[in-house]
């Protein structure tokens, strides 16, 4: 079964032409990476990553958490998530009246008022 | 038996998951395993039956069933004076695809729970629900009767709702199934309320009838924004979405990927309303237009909620609300053009393939990441992101499935979620350029935000606390792998998708006509 | 006029469910109020079936006078019984939350938030 | 802690009469208002009386939940059962088929006023007997885990 090009009314997308694409990068990829030096630092001093002449983290600190992560995206966007993520209060009253506001916009909307 | 079968398939399909839950005190008696071949293989055989009904209804047009009558296909009584009085599932090309794919789904997250809940108690209880909550979905998708389709809505609810309170968790899931449940109820009685007007004015709950009928009163207007309100938050449409992160994070993880097929099963009510119901009688571009604002408030609310979440279900249940925007999105610019035959051919068309067919993408994608959370959770007995860590060094299988996922919620082809979100862009561009924009914008900030869960979960150096964690057993595994699979085979063949189910099903939903003549015969 | 005021009480019946459920704090109260939706809804679904002198529609005790429409007597009947597993499967939701968290507070219930 | 002796009394002497009306409602469901639903809830309220005249322990000793617990799978399962075999018989789900059979429920309906008569219906009946016995076995359950304290699930 060949997969035939899906036509989305102003492009077209075949998913076998992309992974054939995809294979040949692949291989060139591999190509290069196969030029470089073969061998791995052994034990010993030589093994050891290098971090600025700084001693390896353990575990523990090695690992970037999950909060740290785009911490410079939610500080860009504060002013956004400062109004937005209050709205997000877990009372079951507040959701009630989301969902009555947004019936009477869709009343307004309509044109039943 | 394969006639008796294909001429019984809405019936049995409703049937036989509900006979496999009223079963389950007996056969639960026996022991796990017989349980558990009982409830795979009710799930299965559902599935083989939706997939058979899917198939005659592909090859040879809509089926009707006629609950209670002498023969199935007798909708109208000769002595009724041609209205259908009796309860008529209605089956095309839409109800059809849906049914299909929430069987699977439900097949997959049963197999899933074999070994996921292997050690928890209650069993017997929590596959009659699962059960349920499949007949519901197969009931609302399938029937053409508004107040089966409430009751089929409530008894979804009921069962959701049950399920996410399941593990009492310290009161914490309760109080998220509280709140689904309290505010599914208030929906399903807005809908009911709506039903009421709508048979107070046209003597009939057939769709049909009521399409074939409908003269756009102050009362149908009434009606139609109570169905919008009530029905959107059943799909988790901002701003009526608050619901959804709170369910789906205190839900198991097999729980939380059927609840995604549940709340679809909302989305489906919504476009039959819309489309079938009202058709072009409506005042479509007004409608169509609250429904594109919806998915468009969907779509950017709910990743950008996602990015800062510490937890990882509830970052996920984000995607969900923004994912469902895009369908909300692709089928409202269907709805803006429906009366527009050249606007229609030109892009309306491919932004309705495009929404339905990533209803059926989200069902998977969306399914595979929440049985991996699930399954992480499972193994470490956290969800939060900032003790998680180095878990690629143990769970590799599971990693490469949230690989898999992962890249398909994003929109990075091969997967299937680049097919159905290309032809949403492109179909969407032609209509209004900035809300495709909006759209791109979406889509990857959904990547950035799938990034940081995969580093926070899966890499870094092996933490210690994680020493003793394996790799899941192998039933989630498969349920795992099958959805995987799923997700990379709808991605690699499209087209072959989108012509033979997802096309019939946008043009079930654009011809009003064919649906009210499948009922009442050619007018 | 005299034979819409079951439609304005229905109306006005889910109005004041919808108020109770809005103004009040106490979780039962909460449901007490979805509960008054529910008759709002059923009043409506009942009133819309009435013929004014019709009877009661049993087949062997109907003369040939008009019967009430006996359909909507059906789903007001299936809605009290979904209403009564809803209210049922809540109240026990309610009944767990105080004894975990040792109120029925809904402003207390948020636990859950973000 | 029991109410007293006048409680428990009537209590004793209305439970048969309670009893036998809600089976009552139940079998008469197709002919005169009522059914199964209401029927059983009437049966349940005999839970509800032996519970407030005797406590909850006493109660639990005599009404076991393990029986509650059967007599609702049995009743769900007697009406899925019932609306399957209409398959069999050729017709479409739900199907009447006992209907004008003679056997049981299986009389012609006779046209007028009359009285009525309880051998009609076809599955109708059947289905009222079902619905009884699930909702007095339901409702039963769920008083019992309400009123008595619920310690696990939910339902």
């Amino acid at each position: 079964m060949i997969a035939e090009t899906l036509y989305t009314g102003f492009g077209a997308w075949n998913p076998i032409v992309w992974l054939i694409a995809l294979a040949v990068a692949l291989l060139f990829a591999w190509f290069i990476q196969r030029l470089g030096e073969p061998d791995i630092p052994g034990e010993g001093e030589s093994g050891k990553s290098y971090i600025s002449g700084n001693d390896e983290p353990s575990p523990e600190d090695g690992h970037i958490g999950g909060s740290n992560l785009y911490w410079g995206f939610t500080e860009a966007m504060k002013g956004y998530y400062a109004r937005v993520v209050p709205l997000h209060t877990g009372c079951l009253t507040d959701y009630v009246l989301w969902f009555l506001g947004t019936f009477a916009l869709l009343f307004i909307l309509i044109g039943v008022i | 038996m394969m006639d008796f079968i294909i001429a019984n398939a809405p019936a049995l399909l409703i049937a036989l998951p509900m006979l496999g839950a009223f079963a389950l005190p007996l056969v639960g008696r026996l022991g796990d395993t017989p349980r558990n071949a009982w409830v795979l293989g009710v799930a299965l055989i559902t599935f083989v039956i939706a997939a058979l009904l899917a198939w005659t209804v592909l090859s040879g047009g809509p089926v009707l069933y006629t609950f209670g009558a002498a023969s199935p296909a007798d909708a109208i009584p000769a002595d009724s004076g041609g209205i259908p009085i009796r309860i008529v599932f209605t089956v095309d090309a839409m109800s059809a695809f849906m049914a299909v794919f929430a069987s699977f789904v439900g097949l997959v997250t049963c197999l899933y729970s074999v070994a996921s809940e292997r050690r928890s108690s209650g069993k017997d209880g929590y596959y009659a629900l699962m059960l349920l909550l499949l007949v519901g979905i197969l009931g609302m998708v399938c029937t053409g009767d508004l107040f089966n389709f409430f009751v089929f809505l409530e008894i979804n609810s009921l069962a959701g709702a049950a399920l996410v309170a399941y593990r009492i968790d310290k009161g914490v899931s309760v109080e998220a199934g509280l709140k689904y449940g309290f505010l599914s109820t208030l929906a399903g009685l807005m809908v009911l309320y709506a039903i009421a007007l709508l048979y107070g004015q046209y003597d009939s709950l057939n769709m049909a009838v009521i399409a074939s009928r409908m003269s756009y009163t102050m009362l149908d207007k009434v009606a139609l924004a109570l169905f919008v309100a009530g029905l959107a938050l059943k799909a988790g449409a901002v701003p009526m979405h608050f619901w959804t992160p709170d369910a789906y994070s205190m839900a198991p993880g097999a729980v939380t990927a059927f609840l995604v097929v549940a709340s679809q099963a909302g989305l489906y009510g919504l476009f039959r309303i819309l489309f079938s119901v009202y058709g072009l009688t409506l005042s479509y571009v007004t409608v169509g237009w609250a429904v594109i604002i919806l998915g468009v408030l969907s779509m950017f609310v709910g990743v950008s909620m996602a990015i800062p979440q510490k937890d990882v279900k509830r970052l996920m249940a984000y995607h969900a609300v923004s994912q469902s925007g895009y369908m909300l999105l692709g089928v409202g610019v269907g709805l803006v053009v429906l009366g527009d035959a050249a606007a229609m051919d030109a892009f309306g068309r491919t932004a309705m393939e495009g929404g339905i067919f990533h209803i059926v993408n989200h069902a998977m994608y969306k399914g595979l990441l929440f049985l991996t959370a699930g399954a992480i959770f499972l193994q470490t007995g956290t969800r939060n992101l900032n003790k998680m860590g180095g878990l690629g060094h143990s769970m590799k299988w599971t990693m490469l499935f949230f690989i898999i996922g992962a890249l398909a919620i994003a929109g990075i082809p091969p997967f299937n979620g680049f097919a159905s979100k290309l032809m949403i862009y492109e179909s969407v561009f032609a209509f209004s350029p900035v809300i495709a924009v909006i759209a791109m914008v979406v889509s990857i900030l959904t990547l950035a935000s799938f990034v940081k869960v995969f580093h926070a979960i899966f890499m870094g150096p092996e933490q210690p606390k994680y020493e003793g964690v394996g790799e899941v057993p192998k039933p989630m595994l498969a349920a795992m792998a099958v959805l995987a699979i799923m997700t990379i085979l709808m991605g690699v063949f499209p087209e072959q998708i989108v012509t033979t189910v997802i096309a019939p099903a946008a043009d079930a939903l654009i011809d009003q006509g064919a649906y009210v003549a499948t009922v009442l015969g050619g007018i | 006029m005299i034979e819409n005021i079951p439609f304005f009480c229905a109306g006005l019946l889910v109005l004041i469910g919808l108020a109770v459920i809005v103004t009040k704090r106490d979780l039962i109260k909460m449901v007490m109020g979805l509960a008054l939706v529910e008759a709002g809804v059923n009043l409506l679904l009942v009133a819309t079936g009435y013929i004014s002198g019709g009877v009661a529609p049993i087949f062997t005790n109907a003369p040939s006078t008009e019967m009430v429409m006996a359909t909507v007597q059906a789903m007001t009947l299936t809605n009290i019984v979904i209403g009564i597993a809803t209210t049922a499967l809540l109240l026990s939701f309610v009944m767990v939350i105080s004894r975990k968290y040792g109120t029925r507070d809904v402003t207390e219930m948020r636990r859950l938030k973000e | 802690m029991n109410m007293s002796n006048l409680v428990r009394s009537g209590a004793n002497i209305l439970m048969p009469f309670i009893l036998v009306y809600g089976f009552y409602i139940v079998v008469h469901g197709h002919l005169t208002p009522g059914g199964g639903f209401q029927g059983g809830a009437v049966i349940a309220t005999a839970v509800v009386l032996l519970m407030v005249a005797y406590s909850y322990e006493n109660v639990r000793a005599s009404v076991s939940k393990h029986v509650l617990k059967n007599s609702e799978t049995a009743g769900l399962l007697l009406f899925i059962g019932t609306a399957l075999l209409a398959l069999t018989a050729g017709l479409a789900f739900f199907g009447n088929w006992l209907l004008d059979l003679g056997v049981i429920f299986g009389t012609p309906v006779a046209f007028g006023v009359n009285p009525g008569d309880i051998n009609t219906g076809g599955i109708i009946p059947v289905l009222n007997i079902a619905v009884g016995i699930e909702v007095l076995g339901a409702m039963g359950l769920l008083l019992l885990a309400m009123l008595g304290g619920l310690k696990g699930d939910a339902e």
